[in-house]
């Protein structure tokens, strides 16, 4: 009974009931993956989701694939050793700011490190969500929350600058509100052959309600948001602005006031340095980057992890166990 | 030419410095002693420290070997022979040495620096207040004579002096008439790419086994094969035995072994081990911390495979959490607890057994685990498959303790053909519907794995409905899966082979009752009491959780009951749980295995 | 108009969708009781989603109180009011009604969509099934009400009907003699910037409690005061008093207050309460996880402060290494166990007493901790204070356990003076020659703390000398040192205030023994069962680790011993290591609390 | 009896023996503590070691100070507890390539991120000493070791690229080998007022020998190590070399060949993107910077928690408790 590919987003449901505010940002991500894996061809057999704790990590649940609600900031090793014992599967994490980058944070940046083939979809609230709003690692600074009712002080993790800093080989930002660009990502980052790290701007409208509205509204997105293509300029604000890089500084500049299209800034997400400036577009002066931010190739965990046994095999034969547990010096007793 | 007396057995303790490679020496006559068909039984000690400071009783590293043609159980008590290679190794030592054992010295480890390290009077060798009538005293330049051997090589004298410890490895081989044999084989294996050092190695070797003839020693022994079962013998350390025992489980599930570790004394040799074996389709990964080892490995048995994680007391610590998770996916795996010494940190070297309380009840809410313990070096074989085979056949994570004595201690091991084990059958999920938690008559659920179409499913640590899987707040439904999960556990036991008595008769006066390591202690104590006359027999338990369901029976029948252990009390307190009767603890938690002295005198109290 | 009755004592249970504010109804119907001088208790029972699926089963969440003018020990068991704003909440709950109670319905939550949610016949409203001899039914439509209610606010439908629960509660207030007062100051409070919002749910309140004169209600009632012992009281929730107990420990013992804590159902409003008194010198610190929490908590201890940290079962099990650790340190802190349904995440919501294993062993090696329990919300108070007593007096790390059940549970609180309040002595180091280990009568050692010029030290995880605290690998130094440890903690029972019998004699046939939130309903079980002349009296363990020292001989004195725990069975387990007797477990795993029936019941079995 | 300002480096010396193996580089660290101590006025009573598991870890036991060796991993938040506690100590943390990237990866960029007035000394040698030679996060890519007999597959992160990818705001490189460049880091170290990171490459002679030996050997080290100074331009090989900026590109240049010091990269360790870069250059290709990357200025954590108590206080009033304990809806029984 080995799924086809005629699967519809339907397919990919499962029967049980989504319960997740009505609002909340998760929603759209969960139809997005849906809609999106038809396209993707991985039989539903060979997919797999993992998450850790939190409302975003509810996602599995509502996916008709296997999958694995674990515990708080775990699926990152999780998923490796799944990814380890079975290469062929498509696996993806479901995390949230809280999941991935508080409790969770160790786990993941060694699993960029090690690079294993896995999507890790990092729900961004900017709050916890589950546990009824407190501040997360990525909330503003001075932000009020349950726990934080002075201002929090906790200076956030930017989680794209953290990734590439761990040695992320695929660096991606979306968003909840934007349904086309997030099906893009999230094919781009099954694409990628190595883990992809999505950080999805995601509205929790219960306690962090409007935290990326400035991002996702009609009426600003225009001017606060870069749309990053591989070989296009940066343009922004239906092209109006564009970013130009005046040494290392990036600098926002009016195409009309003279500037030329050729002067702009192309994107181009094999360049290290630039990701990492894309990555420190961090601030309230500048548009926010959405896309692809870095893409560089590096031999996967789970590759070179078989090589090894299959070198060895090749080297000095499938092993016997006879002769492993007579070892090297034995004696016999008549 | 001295006289050769035969023994029945002895015990030698080599002392020295931790840089001066007493381990190694231990280990080539632990070898050769069991090649040459003797039965043994050893015991590493080492410091903490990578280097421990030179010259000081903190610094100093000790091997001893108990051997002999009857059966052994114990790396011995007092030893016969002492080797000390310096003033620290003699202090820290000597007050073991049997009366009118040997000693053995390096004179040059007793010059005044030497004496200062080891808090001596500078002034005062402390040999020469030895009362001639006590020991055997051979008070050699061994560091000199060692010089002397390696002449003209083109080393430093620091260089030269690493080879001591074969200066008196040969010794000590001429001493008991050990061959040299497989100790020169395996220094032309460790030293192949450097022909110096090698050569070193080997002149030190065959000086040391010469000098014997010059050394005024009255007597050589001989110590004849042991009277072993028939069979094909090898020597075996636990940490070995207990990796072997995974590939093999491996081999007899079918399933490919993915091992999860992050470094730890005394487990860290199992990773070793495991990953020069990838020929056997293993895969070792070694994790960012203990979490990530025991997460990695439960995503590794939702893959598919046979999956293991090792660690000691700390990492088990970390575990506590993701064993919860284990529980509630009821995926198998084993998780392997080699004991060291704790609290805490603790004592990272030497060995403990108070890690059984960590082990029952270390994780939140109710999430039982079976629990069994290797009690020998070789035992750690069989104990690994058993491990295996209930984690997988029922579908659970299983708690296999070991400890840093059984880890790093050797013995003979007669040794099973492939063919000889037991088969380990995977519960595999078929036919059509598939609900992940419906069950079998003894409450195992079956194994979809991903890959498998037609069976996707989402498991989790939230509670789950019977038989569905789904996510359920019933209260009812809470209850009744508590009470499965615990059903589950308990029926465990019907696996078991029967519980037999190792001595004695299945009713008397006292019983002792142990478990891991202190096997080996206990057997030769509970001997030499029934050689006395006194009712005494001993049970062993490889079972701690789930136990054996005669174990009650056995306590039944006897007025008192003993348990040994290596901790503060916490196997007596768990019988006391669930049995009457006069049930008395005897416990030693000083970073070592028991004396079967201390054990006999315990029996003697209640017999 | 309706006549009045007076009650002796009501359980209303609200119930509806979690989006329809039941938990603030059911708050504000608390306070405002808890003001007219009830005695009450009250059980939230939330579910695990902010917001689960609206209509479903799995959504209601509900809220009950029990109050009345005489001893109040539980939040009830069959409600004499049900409040159900929609089918799921009815069905959920109609089956606790008592026979003759009163079913309050919002009709449009019956309509064919919400039946089909609550898995219902969508063509057949379960009201109209109703026995009108059974429950005295209102179906009201109170959505259509309260829109009229709110008419002209320029308020969106669905905002309009966010005020229906104050509706309802108007409603309720009118037909138990209620005063609006406190929650109209309340709402006032609360919606002071949003003008409208405040002006709705002000009108809503109003809009029900006058709607009460219209309705065909045959009776008010009205409860009297309780007739409590003089003094001042208030109304509390375990983890508010908790939180209090903290501070004022802070103050009795003029240490800073560090409170470090990774946010975790039901433990996360301990870190919200202390947050809000930073005027109080409290620093809190919300940490990356709960391992960073407690060592953090372990830095600030080191550093002088009074530090404790929160959790629940999950994260406690992440906290078992670091515990080692404090043990090790002998450094006093306190960690808080706020305990909800496991294993694993199990039922995060609900409560559950299944973490005491844990608490006692649940870390490697010899590690005693003291354990100790608080059993009723005002009691977490008291049970703080406690905890961080022995802690800064004896250098120690302590284990408090609270649970679900009383974290969100009320009761009137009878409040002490600080003046009154236990002193706490902290164990500053004096002297010369500070030697970190060296121990007083009582085996504490002095605390010195860095700033203090010439008691520099170092401490740490390995084993440490006696009195010095040096690193030791010494045999019979860690034997010392394990005994020295253990010694300690037992001494801790010397504080405790002698164990006394809540209810009953000294000697009979059942004695029942609980610990923690099982307190209430063992009061009122032994309480009936005395009524009904059963030899029985009750027991309460304050202290689980160390056991008060007359633990044994009041179970002596008993022919049967019953012990009432929400978990399969963990304190009875304990009993049994150290105490004979017949010793009874009753054991409920639902997430639930006891109801005094069931625990009456089980008197009954052994009286 | 306060300790005075004319301490030596010997009244940092503790009475116990120092447990390294010889010729571990561990001792010139420690002897390099101990000798710029004195000169940077902290006094002895306040000052306070805290480390984790590991050699490295054991040096508190060896410094007449306040110390705690701790458990593996953690001594991040344990130094973050403490100086919460009190602001006054002077916080030092050591730790292990093992200890601090590995198991404590999580606690060490929380604490990077929150920025306390901590001092963080990373005693780097790509090898896990303490537990007999495993690889470590840092072990070069395919080295034999124990657990890795057919070669390492982890590709190791770069701990101060990191560190920057956390928020740190002082990112610094030393090593074992040149007592006076350490000794200047340390002071660096000290005076930077946030969590000051620093790497030591440090030599363990016994599992891991001569890992960094490309950049201590006299021979080669001039030609293989960048040494950065504020202010001055980059320049190595005993001054005829110097780095340059080709747009985003360092590139090396041999200043007789008619490359002027004035077209060199300045280092400015205050920018962002320019310590990105030095952090990023890592291969054989390149010299290897040594000295502070980077510094930036952010509030400390400790002082913005002293500063809400403080103003929480000024606001309400120093606390009364039996006010707390009445709450704020209270009744009389008489
Ligand atoms: C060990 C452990 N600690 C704490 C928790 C409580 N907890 C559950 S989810 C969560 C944070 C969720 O935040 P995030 O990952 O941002 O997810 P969101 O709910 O916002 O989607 C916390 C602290 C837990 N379940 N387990
Ligand atoms: C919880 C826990 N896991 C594992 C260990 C074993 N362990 C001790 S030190 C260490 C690694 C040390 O490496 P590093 O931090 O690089 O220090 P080094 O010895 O190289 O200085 C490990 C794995 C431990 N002590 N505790
Ligand atoms: S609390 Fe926030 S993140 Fe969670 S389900 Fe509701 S809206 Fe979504
Ligand atoms: S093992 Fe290596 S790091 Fe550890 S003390 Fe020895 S040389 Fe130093
Ligand atoms: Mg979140
Ligand atoms: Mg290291």
């Amino acid at each position: 009974m080995s799924t086809n590919n005629t699967l519809t987003a339907k397919d990919f449901s499962s029967d049980q009931d989504v319960r997740w505010c009505p609002g909340c940002g998760d929603y759209s991500i969960l139809k997005q993956m849906q809609t999106v894996l038809p396209e993707l061809g991985v039989a539903r057999e060979n997919l797999v989701f993992i998450s850790g704790i939190g409302c975003s990590s509810r996602f599995p649940y509502y996916m008709n694939s296997y999958g694995m609600h674990s515990i708080h900031g775990r699926a990152p090793s999780i998923a490796s050793g799944l990814k380890a014992a079975n290469p062929n599967l498509s696996v993806w994490v479901v995390t949230g700011d809280g999941d991935g980058l508080s409790i969770g944070g160790n786990q993941l940046i060694h699993l960029l490190r090690r690079n294993f083939d896995i999507n890790v979809l990092l729900f961004n609230n900017e709050i916890y969500g589950l546990t009824k709003g407190q501040y997360s690692p990525t909330s503003q600074l001075g932000i009020h929350t349950k726990s934080s009712p002075l201002g929090s002080i906790d200076h956030p993790f930017n989680p794209l600058a953290l990734a590439l800093g761990a040695e992320a080989t695929f660096v991606a930002r979306s968003m909840d509100r934007d349904p086309i660009h997030m099906r893009d990502i999230l094919k781009k980052a099954h694409e990628h052959k190595g883990t992809s790290f999505v950080e999805i701007y995601q509205n929790c409208n219960v306690f962090n309600d409007g935290a990326f509205e400035k991002f996702t509204d009609k009426k600003q997105k225009a001017s606060t948001t870069l749309n990053l293509q591989a070989g296009e300029p940066l343009l922004f604000d239906n092209g109006e602005m564009g970013v130009r890089l005046n040494g290392f500084q990036p600098e926002l500049v009016k195409l009309e006031e003279g500037y030329s299209i050729n002067e702009l800034w192309i994107h181009d997400p094999t360049d290290t340095t630039k990701a990492h400036l894309l990555s420190r577009m961090f601030g309230d002066d500048v548009p926010r980057p959405f896309g692809v931010l870095y893409e560089g190739k590096r031999f996967t965990y789970e590759k070179a992890m078989q090589d090894q046994v299959d070198a060895s095999i090749k080297a000095k034969g499938l092993g016997d166990l006879d002769e492993l547990i007579k070892g090297k010096n034995s004696w016999v007793v008549e | 030419m001295a006289a050769t007396t035969e023994l029945q057995k002895v015990t030698i303790h080599f002392a020295g410095d931790s840089g001066d490679g007493i381990q190694l020496a231990g280990s080539q006559f632990t070898n050769t002693t069991a090649l040459q068909g003797n039965n043994l039984s050893t015991f590493p000690d080492f410091p903490a420290e990578i280097r421990a400071p030179t010259g000081t009783v903190a610094g100093v590293s000790g091997f001893q070997i108990h051997f002999g043609s009857v059966e052994i159980n114990t790396p011995g008590a007092e030893p016969d022979v002492l080797v000390a290679m310096n003033a620290a190794a003699f202090v820290k030592n000597i007050k073991n040495l049997r009366i009118g054992g040997t000693l053995i010295i390096d004179e040059s480890g007793f010059d005044k620096r030497n004496l200062r390290l080891a808090k001596l009077d500078e002034n005062k060798n402390p040999l020469d207040d030895l009362d001639p009538n006590d020991y055997q005293v051979h008070r050699i330049e061994i560091t000199k004579l060692n010089r002397e051997a390696v002449d003209g090589l083109t080393l430093s004298n620091k260089e030269k002096d690493q080879s001591r410890n074969l200066f008196v490895l040969g010794l000590v081989y001429w001493l008991y008439h050990r061959e040299m044999e497989t100790t020169l084989t395996f220094l032309q294996q460790k030293f192949r790419s450097n022909e110096t050092i090698l050569e070193a190695n080997t002149r030190a070797l065959k000086a040391g086994f010469h000098f014997g003839e010059t050394i005024e020693a009255a007597k050589r022994y001989t110590v004849s094969k042991a009277d072993l079962a028939p069979g094909t013998y090898r020597n075996i350390v636990g940490n070995e035995a207990l990796g072997l025992g995974l590939i093999a489980a491996g081999k007899q599930s079918g399933l490919d072994l993915f091992f999860a570790g992050y470094p730890i004394t005394p487990a860290s040799d199992i990773l070793h081990f495991l990953s020069r074996h990838k020929n056997f389709g293993v895969k070792t990964f070694q994790a960012e911390d203990e979490i990530a080892a025991i997460t990695a490995a439960i995503g590794a048995s939702f893959g598919g495979s046979l999956a293991i994680t090792a660690t000691s007391g700390p990492g088990m610590a970390l575990k506590g959490e993701a064993l919860g998770l284990a529980v509630m996916l009821e995926t198998p795996m084993v998780i392997v607890n080699v004991q060291r010494g704790g609290p805490s940190t603790g004592l990272p070297t030497k060995t403990e057994q108070a890690d059984l309380f960590q082990a029952l009840y270390g994780r939140n809410g109710e999430a039982p685990i079976p629990v069994i313990a290797a009690m020998s070096p070789s035992d750690c074989f069989d104990a690994a498959i058993e491990a295996c085979k209930i984690a997988v056949e029922r579908m659970t994570p299983v708690i296999l303790l070991s400890d840093g004595f059984l880890a790093n201690g050797a013995a003979p091991w007669k040794f099973p053909k492939s063919a000889s084990l037991p088969t380990i059958t995977v519960h595999k999920a078929t036919g059509d519907n598939y609900q992940p938690y419906a069950r079998n008559e003894n409450l195992t659920r079956q194994w979809a794995i991903p890959g498998e179409a037609g069976k996707e499913h989402r498991v989790g640590g939230l509670e789950k409905e019977d038989i569905t899987g789904n996510v359920s707040y019933s209260a009812s439904n809470h209850e009744k899966m508590v009470k499965i999960r615990a059903a589950k556990v308990e029926n465990i036991s019907d696996m078991y082979a029967p519980l037999e008595l190792i001595q004695g008769d299945t009713t008397g006066k006292v019983l002792v009752v142990g478990w891991g390591s202190t096997y080996g202690a206990s057997k030769v104590a509970v001997r030499w009491a029934r050689e006395e006359g006194l009712s005494v027999s001993q049970l062993h338990l490889r079972h701690l959780f789930p136990f054996d369901k005669e174990l009650g029976d056995y306590l039944s029948n006897f007025e008192n009951i003993v348990v040994p252990e290596l901790n503060n009390g916490q196997l007596v307190k768990i019988l006391k749980q669930e049995f009457e009767g006069n049930i008395h603890g005897l416990n030693k938690i000083q970073g070592l295995p028991f004396k079967a002295k201390e054990i006999f005198e315990e029996i003697r109290k209640h017999a």
